[in-house]
């Protein structure tokens, strides 16, 4: 038995990725506690921004919806969404956290409908949001999620939100800002990146007790193997003791497993 | 190069020439009246099937809740909307299947809490015209029309399928030369909006998150303001920096006090969410959803006996309580 | 000897044009001196706004500055010059007041300029400031100045505001909002208005004691004269009492003549 | 259509390209450090010959005095500056030679009270290169660039010598067909603007009109911050819809009470007209002119001294006076 469940696992991956003195965009459930257990922990001086208006608040506890009272609790500025996403799209904004019912190998995300009919769908999703503007106009979008071949697929039904497009150069191409685009995807198996020039996701670490196995039968399409990976970093019990006492006390989010 | 630009084959709702909407601005009467009126007679007066509705705040925060049941009760019809960020009120509309196209940028969803399993159905159809946008993009649609200008250029959308199922157009910066999507203004028929201070005239301040109502406000032939509290006209300019709505833009008042709920409203109440986890649980059942809705929308006189049903001040008390001690 | 000066009539029969219920944008001076007259005479729901961000002030008296505290002073709105502006863009600003060191018969105004080498010239001033935007997205421009043949004249040195360009349609060829332009010129001899077709400056009516010759003479371009034009009514003892007692007490604009 | 659209001949002084402004940006420490300093300081770290310096407020009022008063003591030349309503702060930069090229919407004038001579003698020397805009046109550049896009399209500006000396260009709606002028972003290399209230992270709210500071905070590179009142983090976190500068954006924070002196500062204290009247009296005599500037400026160790100068807190005080009594 493992000291804590793939939730804890991915939330604590995910918030050490984000340095001290970043801006990130966050929505609410896993983007919010990763960016407030990387406060409690190792950036104080990360920001954070909502989408809806809400600008560093004092986060008593979590949200429950990325415009809610708690998003302006003391915050430094409560504004317009418009405003949000032009502080992206001038550049300040580091990192933002997205997730879709699909993703392909170049990190695009669908989460507007599944099945071939655009016009009678089989399923329909929200749609954007505000996914496509964030990670068309921060830095570095970071996806976690859990890995499946029914999420990691090889076409998306829909491309809502862009990662790397047809990769290579074709996200430049495309008009969005230069340098942005996926940066690391986090899931129950490992940590991937994306290779520097194809712009294929790229494992990069794995986590403990999962092989090289798991991470080909997870995914539709083919995901870069390099020679060289990382073995994951197990949460440390000073991070978990955090996660679970001060970020989701409630395990509203690391309850979900 | 220019044959090489794309363009989204999503369809326009609306008009995008601002000389149209000038001379409908022009028009409209800009004298500084009272336009206290009723939810009822401003639904009657303002809304009409066919029009196109943009509601403010952010789907469970600071939302019309109030004129929304109404627009259901009076049963408009063939409405267009904007799905800016729309959760309990693309439920709701959903609900009262009221319209038959959308500018969608985020809708079926109520965040956090889960989808709409009849808004699903709604749009899965086959009977509404959907247009697809970003939240960005929509807000900056909005913008467009506030600003008086026919089109903003922006960064996103682009490559995305997004932008092939909305009505965004590709063009060549003529600066920079490099590629950028122009968005089309937005000029919605009617905006309902709630707001926590209003005077008799229109003049609206809002505490916390704006979204975009202040461009919508602007954005709209006609606006419909609910407020938490009518406030006179001297407390308006006790801060005029904190004024987002101008009284001109405004053609109805009424006060309506916890108008937000079962949304939040900041500072003041928070979201009921047990009763908008029975809105998610109802929705699955059509005999049980059906009854739900009569008992809370068809069969109320008025947004107070809706309150009444669900609790009342007792309950109220509770959302007001759980607000200010953020638990 | 008449009753009132040249300044008092230019400014009261400007106040006359402004309906209650509008919405104009003025500047400091005659302009703010005509829109308070107005307000406290025929027209108590003109709302008046100021470009630098004020929005319908209770002005306790004349500010000297477009943007000085008066102009917020228990203001509905204080807010940016690009929101000003936008709600000029929007059509919701009936009148604007501008002035000019020259006008020619269409009404275009000079303010930047006098000389013919741009680069060096003669008379630098200040230029557009508000000008060009108020006159291009207002409904109706409104010019108040005394008459003379030089500030009256047939090729400006530099076009810095629009009137009605070359005349005709030219205007809404350009590009600017249809059915808006120069709509009175009111100057120490007379009222203007402008042909409907030609766009060309046309006498509305003259001022006691003044006569076609004084409309010639103090114009180099050939101003239009009707058939039939009206005699101005003059200001009366009311509408002066309130311009020299509550608008102007201390004869600041006035006082000028 | 396209061969037939003007292009304003004027000179672009400084980049359009959104994205070589977002990797300065991204290189920007954004930690919410504190970054209390001295104008002298922040004069001679933030301002270098040469930089395109952009001046908050509106000519006369809310105008950051002594850092302009410090650019002039260290005798900064080449200097770019954006003229958007620039009256005082343009006269200063006039006796101080500090400028070669202005975008120009108003310069040398005082509004009512009257035209500065030597600015005029400046402007007419043939040494300046100018290029024309709008007020509008200028805040929508800044717009422009605070949006993170490289341009705008506006409604204004069409037609005239404005337009044909500008660097804006005509450009068809890809709407609507109908013409319309692109102008283009503005970034400028520093900001200069005074606040009524900053934290010494520079989060910032002001009273009053705002003229097109949120925007140009956000469109410069650097930007220099003077307060009349340092408080604590605290205070900008009880009224977060007040603040119209987040800290990220900007680079130094002072306190300099009555900074906007001999400007109007709202709601704190009235222009002194008096001193203002002698700045375009002494003007018109060389020599008088520069004893005066000797006197104000170059031999003042800061700003204080050329407050106690000119009358010192005695001074000050009717001029609160005169705010509060508005007369």
């Amino acid at each position: 038995m493992t000291r804590y469940n793939n939730m804890e696992l991915m939330i604590t991956i995910a918030a050490r990725t984000l340095e001290d003195g970043a801006i990130v965009l966050v929505g609410t459930g896993v983007p919010v506690a990763t960016a407030m257990l990387a406060q409690m922990t190792h950036a104080p001086d990360l920001t954070i921004l909502f989408e809806a208006g809400g600008v560093a608040p004092l986060l008593p506890t979590m949200p429950i919806s990325v415009g809610d009272s708690r998003t302006t609790f003391k915050s430094l500025k409560a504004t317009t969404m418009a405003e949000i996403m032009e502080f992206c799209q001038t550049g300040m904004v580091d990192y933002c956290f997205l997730g879709g019912a699909q993703i392909d190998k170049y990190g695009n995300l669908n989460s507007t409908i599944i099945g071939d009919d655009y016009k009678k769908p089989k399923t329909r999703f929200p749609g954007s949001g505000g996914a496509n503007d964030l990670a068309s106009l921060c830095w570095r979008t970071m996806v976690v999620t859990p890995q499946n071949d029914k999420r990691f697929v090889v076409k998306p039904d829909f491309i809502t939100t862009p990662g790397f497009l047809e990769g290579g150069t074709s996200r430049v191409d495309a008009g969005l800002p230069k340098d942005t685009g996926p940066y690391r995807v986090i899931t129950d198996i490992g940590v991937y990146g994306y290779h520097p020039e194809t712009k294929e996701m790229m494992l990069l670490s794995l986590h403990p007790g999962k092989t090289i196995e798991d991470v080909k039968a997870n995914s539709s399409f083919e995901i870069l193997i390099p020679e060289k990976y990382d073995m994951t970093t197990e949460p440390t019990d000073e991070e978990l003791e955090v996660l679970r006492e001060k970020v989701d006390p409630t395990r509203v989010i690391i309850g979900r497993g | 190069m220019s044959e090489n630009l794309k363009k989204g084959t999503g369809e326009l709702f609306t008009n995008v020439d601002p000389d149209k909407m000038r001379a409908f601005v022009r028009e409209k009467n800009k004298k500084m009246l009272s336009k206290i009126t009723t939810v009822k007679e401003a639904v009657e007066k303002f809304v009409s099937d066919g029009d196109y509705v943009a509601a403010g705040g952010f789907g469970g925060v600071r939302i019309p809740v109030a004129v929304i049941h109404e627009i259901i009760r009076q049963g408009r019809k063939n409405l267009g909307f904007s799905g800016h960020v729309s959760t309990h009120d693309c439920q709701l509309l959903s609900a009262g299947e009221c319209f038959d196209r959308c500018d969608a940028a985020y809708i079926v969803g109520l965040e956090a809490r889960g989808l709409s399993s009849n808004a699903r159905r709604v749009f899965q159809s086959g009977k509404i015209n959907v247009t697809e946008w970003s939240n960005g993009a929509l807000s900056w649609r909005f913008k467009a029309a506030a600003m008086g200008v026919p089109f903003l250029p922006i960064r996103s959308m682009l490559g995305t399928d997004t932008f092939n199922r909305s009505a965004a157009k590709e063009m060549l910066c003529p600066f920079t030369g490099k590629k950028v999507a122009a968005v089309p203004a937005l000029y919605p028929d009617v905006a309902i909006i709630h707001v926590h201070r209003a005077d008799i005239y229109g003049n609206c301040q809002i505490d916390g998150i704006v979204v975009a109502d202040d461009d919508i406000a602007k954005a709209a032939k006609k606006v419909i303001i609910t407020t938490e509290k009518l406030v006179d006209n001297d407390e308006i300019r006790r801060e005029p920096n904190r004024t987002v709505i101008p009284y001109w833009t405004v053609d109805a008042v009424i006060e309506v006090p916890f108008g937000s709920y079962p949304g939040n409203m900041p500072g003041l109440y928070f979201s009921d969410e047990e009763h908008l986890s029975e809105w998610l649980k109802v929705e699955k059942d059509e005999q049980l959803f059906k009854e739900f809705l009569e008992k809370n929308i068809h069969s109320c006189k008025n947004f107070s006996e809706y309150l009444e049903k669900n609790g009342g001040m007792e309950k109220m008390n509770k959302l007001i309580q759980q607000e200010h001690l953020l638990k």
